[in-house]
């Protein structure tokens, strides 16, 4: 009798939690029509980079000083050319490129050597932490665009170095952001049952700390990425960027700044690339952040 | 005569105090825990009360050493946990285990209710992915669970439920003495019921011990054989339950009972009502620590400490007025 | 004039969150005498505090909405107040102390400040004067030296001495009636003792009515002569506290007061739970939403909802089986997991 | 309060030396020889050796860094070969500069940024909200470079209202000067105002759940007071803390406004040096400008303080349970 009262209430009780969890994730995804926008458009950016050379109409370095800064649509020209006669369009496709791959795998190095940082820091604490915390304030102290100039002007262009400085300035916040993580995780009550259980430091570390920290990880990292693509397209904009002729959108900018007179949609088309990309990561950042970690403030 | 399962002689617990000065250690030291003795016996429960900030859950922490006792002996089976090096400690403590009060915090969330309940198989390296995974099976079923729950997360089940899994958890590697914070503090009046209810069948089945802390006297009542009383980091006083509520010595324990409210609408009860509130434990009273609130206290009470006083074998209290 | 200080009449309130409606309060109605002091007892969810704050008109507007009744205050009907004479109600005729004395202090303003606020929302007088009055008041609720006290911070308080600010605050304006939602919760034994006490006197002082809201039916039998006994968003009993102590009618209250554990509870034997938990309100609950853990359900309890039935003595029940002419039969261990013996 | 801020002032002296030690190293980390980079391609060697002696370049490294810091410490950040005087001059001529551009934006920012933010999170999920949400979005997601260019575009090339470059004089009026600094401090308004507005709007959400604001409405006060004294207040503190970050970032960071703009601060100052290849003025400027952010940081952590009292500065910890 108990029993079967017992299992009556366990089912119910599972079936109750179940569908809170399912209204849970429906309003949130209803609510999140803005973030499926911000998938799309990263899609597409993701796309169009790969797919480069099937969508652009011209090889993107191809000169042709007749043809230069041609309205768009204008011979073939989907957007116009610039002042070397270079197809915008296809320029702007692969400018995609830079983005991306600086976008991503700078920030995949500032989150890998930040998060190190951070996990170290908060799990060790003491004199450890605070050594590894004054050298964090100490890059901290640079405007992160400052840092990521003077360390382009002491490397030199280069794709590489480009996803070098941008990556050395993202490793702060991600050391902050992990070690806050850690902090109050190491504080909760299951790292206590664990380590009363018996549990070595390997495993408190890995099984239990690190995977509860991938949610803000993620979503700092999302954010991360947009900061990282608008980096790129600063530095490319004082031409400290990749080495010329490359696309890159920030170049293309730049050198749109000068004849914004007689073609201004040079200018313009590049930033809006910049632009829309960036919005749609913050986009899914922001989905993804209330879906995830909703008390998380970035 | 009864055998002690568990010896604490003189612990203390003082935490340091970061100083308003810079680069210089502060001598302020807040004493969480101050000078703890008592025994627990094999397959009794112990009860712990006191109000917040007595230092019980602290005591809790020390006696498994999650935390590191600045001073005292725990002697567990008649060895010393304190002075242990971390591997032996870490296979003595396998016998020791916890349940802690918040039963959403204490589940780790991205866990499955079977990894959950393994692990503490996993860490010792006890038996194989099989055996282990009968056995979770098994102690599902022991604390009422249905075994096919072993695949689901914690958020899926309600405090009581979790509150369960967290005592499978504990049963895991056989333990002797199970340490309860305020298991039932967070749940639901008709849920704490049955969580009790649970805990005491397992006693029953596997003659295990408890320290069983609480903030609610007629739980820990119900629950204990014998209770200890905390103020301010002190066991004021300690001895079996019927001696404790029938005839309390101290008077912190008498204004303890006094102020749980009446059973019946036609009960007439009188409240003893103290005086202001818990002192700092940085700063603590001279002498006794609750004269500044105590309603019968004298004049040694603000300059000398009293002794604990036994009065019967089982039954101590540390008052100047015994005698 | 009668003795009337408030009727709630057929009071329901839903929560809308997306698709999903909850009833969280479903046709509640009683009435409250002046100076009188009424419980409200119930699980958490059983629509209580949800009940009290309705009074006041402070459920969150995003999402919770009063759907039906009326609340008679002094002859108005509070749900038909425009939003500033509501606000004139509100801890002028009316108030409200919470749970958590530490939550519900502001952190960045003095004592003094919260305090001098309220009185001077409601009372034409100066800085000085309501400060004047501030020092009495924090006299009032046994705050020792209210002068040095009135400059701090709630942080710099213990947690009983933040609720008698709380209460401090409360009566600020010589309020007709105070709500408490479950003011002991979050305190210690001794605290709450302490607490109870103040109020207890307080009320005989000041001569208000009360609404305990509260989970613990010992802080009922201190404090209350009414007792309403909430299950699933309505009222399942309503008597004096006696009458429900001695003959409670309702299978939920045999349930809610053998699960208390008491003093003269026998530590030998199990103690009784009720199994299951309360429906989920956002769906449609037909019957008597006891039905599911009630051991003396029958058929129809699953079909028809029991009205709250006005039995003699002002003693009302919502039970199929209990309508006066019809009784039912208290076993005594009904909600008892079994037995077993003490090693 | 004094202890307090002694302690944090001797904080920022490892903070210091970390961002003295960073510009070292980078500084260091130039392909070839300093002297050589700094001198151009069109120095002989003669001259790059005098260099490369008078900067101590052929010292032992702890001797350079030991020299370094000591010249930091009586605020001597040596000399510009392309500006020809010293740093520290460069620095106090340019810095006033950057200061105007990113106080006027900081104003912006607060003035349109937080009541924006305030109002919604009052009418949350309102037109008005989404109004605001959606636009501080695109707001931070604004590469201000291009907006830069962009609002040059529609105002000086097209309309011709206002000019696109340079910084105007107070000699020339008043109106003059202020001409010179609308575009410019639009630009860099932007992202901390769609930031103001996003930190306030949730930090006043979570401050209006709060339960004192229940009780504040449960003592009849009125809606305006309860948001604009008692919820205000306590979402400010998160506030603070991101107008600080701000606030060094303009001054930092103003480097691509100031290009645009042709704005002569600091910015522009760094921009030029390293076309140059002038990494003397480089690593002084970074390095003045570090000390700026430290102590702003200071100042924010002070604030924190007055706003919300319980917070304890003093990190003493508690213990018991």
């Amino acid at each position: 009798m108990v029993e079967v009262a017992n299992e009556l209430e366990q089912t119910r009780e599972l079936q109750y939690a179940k569908a809170r969890k399912e209204q849970a994730f429906t309003r949130k995804l209803l609510r999140n029509r803005f973030a499926a926008l911000g998938l799309g458009i990263i899609f597409l950016l993701i796309v169009t980079a790969i797919f480069a050379p099937l969508i652009a109409t011209h090889p993107p370095n191809q000169m042709d000083v007749t043809k230069s800064l041609l309205g768009p649509g204008s011979e073939g020209h989907l957007l116009g050319t610039d002042s070397y006669g270079r197809d915008t369009f296809s320029r702007i496709v692969y400018g995609s490129r830079i983005s991306l791959i600086v976008g991503i795998s700078a920030v995949l190095f500032g989150a890998f050597f930040g998060s190190m940082l951070g996990l170290i820091s908060g799990y060790v604490g003491g004199r450890t932490d605070a050594i590894i915390m004054r050298i964090i304030d100490g890059m901290m102290a640079f405007p992160f665009i400052l840092l990521a100039i003077v360390l382009m002007s002491v490397l030199g262009q280069g794709l590489v170095n480009v996803v070098i400085a941008i990556g050395v300035s993202n490793i702060p916040g991600f050391a902050r952001v992990i070690r806050g993580q850690v902090l109050t995780i190491k504080e909760s009550e299951y790292i206590e049952v664990t380590r009363s259980l018996g549990a070595r430091h390997g495993r408190i570390l890995f099984y239990h700390i690190v995977p509860n920290s991938m949610a803000p990880l993620i979503v700092y990292a999302t954010m991360s990425v947009a900061g990282a693509i608008i980096s790129e397209a600063s530095l490319s904009f004082l031409g400290l960027g990749v080495q010329p002729p490359t696309a890159s959108w920030g170049s293309m900018l730049q050198e749109g700044k000068d004849f914004l007179v007689l073609s201004p949609e040079l200018a313009t088309i590049s930033g809006l690339a910049i632009l829309i990309t960036v919005l749609g990561i913050n986009l899914f950042g922001d989905g993804l952040r209330d879906a995830l970690d909703p008390k998380m403030k970035v | 005569m009864r055998e002690p399962l568990l010896e604490v002689e003189g612990l203390k617990k003082h935490f340091p105090v970061s100083s308003p000065i810079p680069f210089k250690k502060s001598d302020q030291r807040v004493k969480a825990v101050d000078g703890l003795s008592f025994k627990v016996y094999k397959g009794e429960t112990l009860g712990v009360v006191g109000e917040s900030g007595c230092g019980k859950s602290t005591m809790a922490r020390l006696v498994n050493q999650l935390i590191k006792p600045s001073d005292g002996v725990v002697n567990f089976k008649e060895a010393n946990l304190v002075d242990m090096d971390a591997e032996r400690l870490r296979l003595t403590r396998q016998k020791i285990q916890m349940v802690f009060q918040d039963p959403y915090a204490s589940l780790d969330p991205r866990l499955q209710v079977g990894q959950l309940i393994a692990e503490p198989l996993v860490i010792h390296k006890v038996g194989t992915t099989a055996t282990r995974k009968k056995r979770v099976e098994e102690l599902l079923e022991t604390v009422g669970l249905n075994k096919r729950y072993a695949d689901r997360f914690p958020h899926e089940f309600s405090g009581g439920q979790r509150q369960r899994i967290n005592i499978a958890r504990a049963l895991s590697l056989n333990p002797e003495l199970i340490i309860c914070d305020e298991p039932v503090s967070a749940l639901d009046v008709s849920v704490q019921a049955q969580v009790i209810n649970l805990l005491k069948k397992l006693q029953a089945e596997f003659k295990l011990t408890y320290i069983f802390i609480s903030h609610d006297l007629n739980v820990v009542r119900y629950m204990c054989d014998r209770i200890a009383v905390m103020y301010l980091g002190r066991i004021v006083e300690i001895g079996t339950y019927e001696e404790i509520y029938k005839n309390p010595q101290h008077p912190y324990t008498k204004a303890l009972f006094s102020a749980i409210p009446k059973e019946n609408p036609f009960a007439d009860k009188e409240h003893i009502i103290l005086k202001g509130t818990v002192p700092s434990p940085l700063n603590p009273p001279t002498g006794c620590h609750f004269h500044e609130r105590c309603p019968v206290a004298m004049d040694i009470c603000k300059t000398k400490e009293p002794n604990m006083i036994t009065s019967k074998d089982t039954h101590q209290a540390s008052c100047h007025l015994i005698n | 004039m009668s003795d009337q200080l408030l009727t709630v009449n057929n009071l329901s309130v839903a929560f809308q969150s997306g698709s999903i409606t909850t009833k969280a309060v479903n046709g509640v109605s009683f009435s409250l005498n002046k100076q009188e002091s009424i419980g409200i007892v119930g699980e958490s969810g059983s629509g209580k505090s949800v009940t009290a704050t309705s009074i006041l008109r402070l459920i969150p507007r995003s999402f919770a909405k009063i759907t039906s009744g009326e609340i008679i205050f002094q002859g108005r009907d509070l749900i038909k107040l425009s939003a500033g004479q509501m606000r004139k109600v509100r801890g002028n005729d009316i108030s409200m102390i919470f749970q958590d004395p530490s939550t519900s202090l502001n952190p960045v303003f003095t004592v003094g400040n919260q305090l001098v606020e309220t009185i001077r929302a409601h009372r034409k007088i100066s800085k000085k004067a309501a400060k004047q009055r501030a020092l009495e008041l924090l006299d009032l609720v046994g705050i020792p030296a209210p002068d040095k006290r009135i400059t701090m911070y709630p942080h710099e308080f213990s947690g009983g001495m933040r609720q008698r600010v709380m209460i401090a605050i409360a009566l600020a304006c010589d309020p007709q009636l105070l709500i408490a939602d479950e003011p002991t919760t979050a305190l210690d034994v001794t605290v709450q003792a302490q607490i109870l006490n103040l109020m207890k006197d307080l009320q005989e002082q000041l001569g208000m009515a009360i609404i305990m809201i509260t989970h613990d039916l010992g802080v009922v039998w201190e404090t209350c002569e009414q007792v309403l006994v909430m299950y699933a968003g309505r009222i399942v009993e309503s008597a004096t506290v006696k009458e429900l102590y001695q003959r409670p009618l309702h299978p939920y209250t045999w349930g809610l007061l053998d699960s208390q554990i008491t003093e003269s509870q026998d530590s030998d034997a199990p103690l009784s739970s009720i199994p299951g938990s309360p429906p989920d309100l956002s769906y449609e609950v037909t019957g008597c939403p006891f039905v599911e853990r009630c051991p003396y359900a029958e058929a129809i309890c699953h079909q028809e909802t029991p009205p709250l039935q006005q039995l003699a003595d002002g003693h009302a029940v919502a039970c199929h089986f209990q309508t006066g002419s019809n009784t039912l039969e208290r076993k005594e261990h009904a909600y008892r997991e079994g037995t077993f013996t003490r090693s | 309060m004094r202890t307090f801020l002694l302690k944090r002032s001797l904080q920022l002296i490892p903070t210091l030396f970390v961002v003295a030690v960073i510009v070292f190293f980078i500084t260091r980390m130039l392909p070839g020889n300093p002297a050589a980079v700094m001198l151009g391609p069109q120095a002989s060697a003669e001259d790059i050796a005098a260099y490369a002696e008078r900067l101590g370049l052929n010292d032992p490294i702890y001797q350079q860094f030991f020299d370094y810091l000591i010249n930091l410490v009586k605020f001597d950040f040596g000399n510009s070969l392309s500006y020809n005087q010293p740093i520290v001059n460069l620095i106090m001529e340019r810095f006033p500069n950057t200061v105007i551009l990113a106080v006027s934006a900081l104003l912006i920012a607060i003035i349109v940024g937080v009541p924006a933010g305030i109002l919604a999170a009052k009418k949350q999920n309102t037109i008005i909200d989404y109004l605001v949400t959606t636009l501080s979005l695109v707001g931070v997601s604004m590469p201000i470079f291009w907006l830069g260019v962009m609002l040059v575009l529609a105002f000086s090339v097209n309309l011709g209202w206002l000019p696109s470059t340079g910084m105007g004089s107070l000699d020339n009026g008043l109106w003059a000067f202020i001409r010179h600094l609308i575009l410019p401090s639009l630009a860099l308004a932007t992202i901390p105002t769609a930031q103001f507005a996003r930190v306030i709007r949730s930090s006043m959400l979570e401050t209006l759940s709060n339960d004192y604001i229940k009780a504040a409405r449960s003592k009849g006060l009125k809606e305006t007071f309860v948001i604009y004294k008692h919820a205000l207040k306590n979402a400010l503190t998160p506030l603070l803390t991101v107008i600080g970050l701000q606030f060094s970032n303009l001054l930092g960071g103003a480097v691509l406004t100031e290009t645009i703009f042709s704005w002569p601060g600091m910015g522009l100052l760094i921009v030029n040096a390293i076309d140059k290849r002038d990494f003397v003025v480089v690593q002084g400027s970074v390095i003045f400008i570090a000390i700026i952010y430290v102590v702003i940081n200071l100042i924010v952590d002070v604030l924190y303080k007055v706003v919300n009292p319980k917070v304890n500065l003093d990190g003493g910890s508690g213990g018991a349970n």
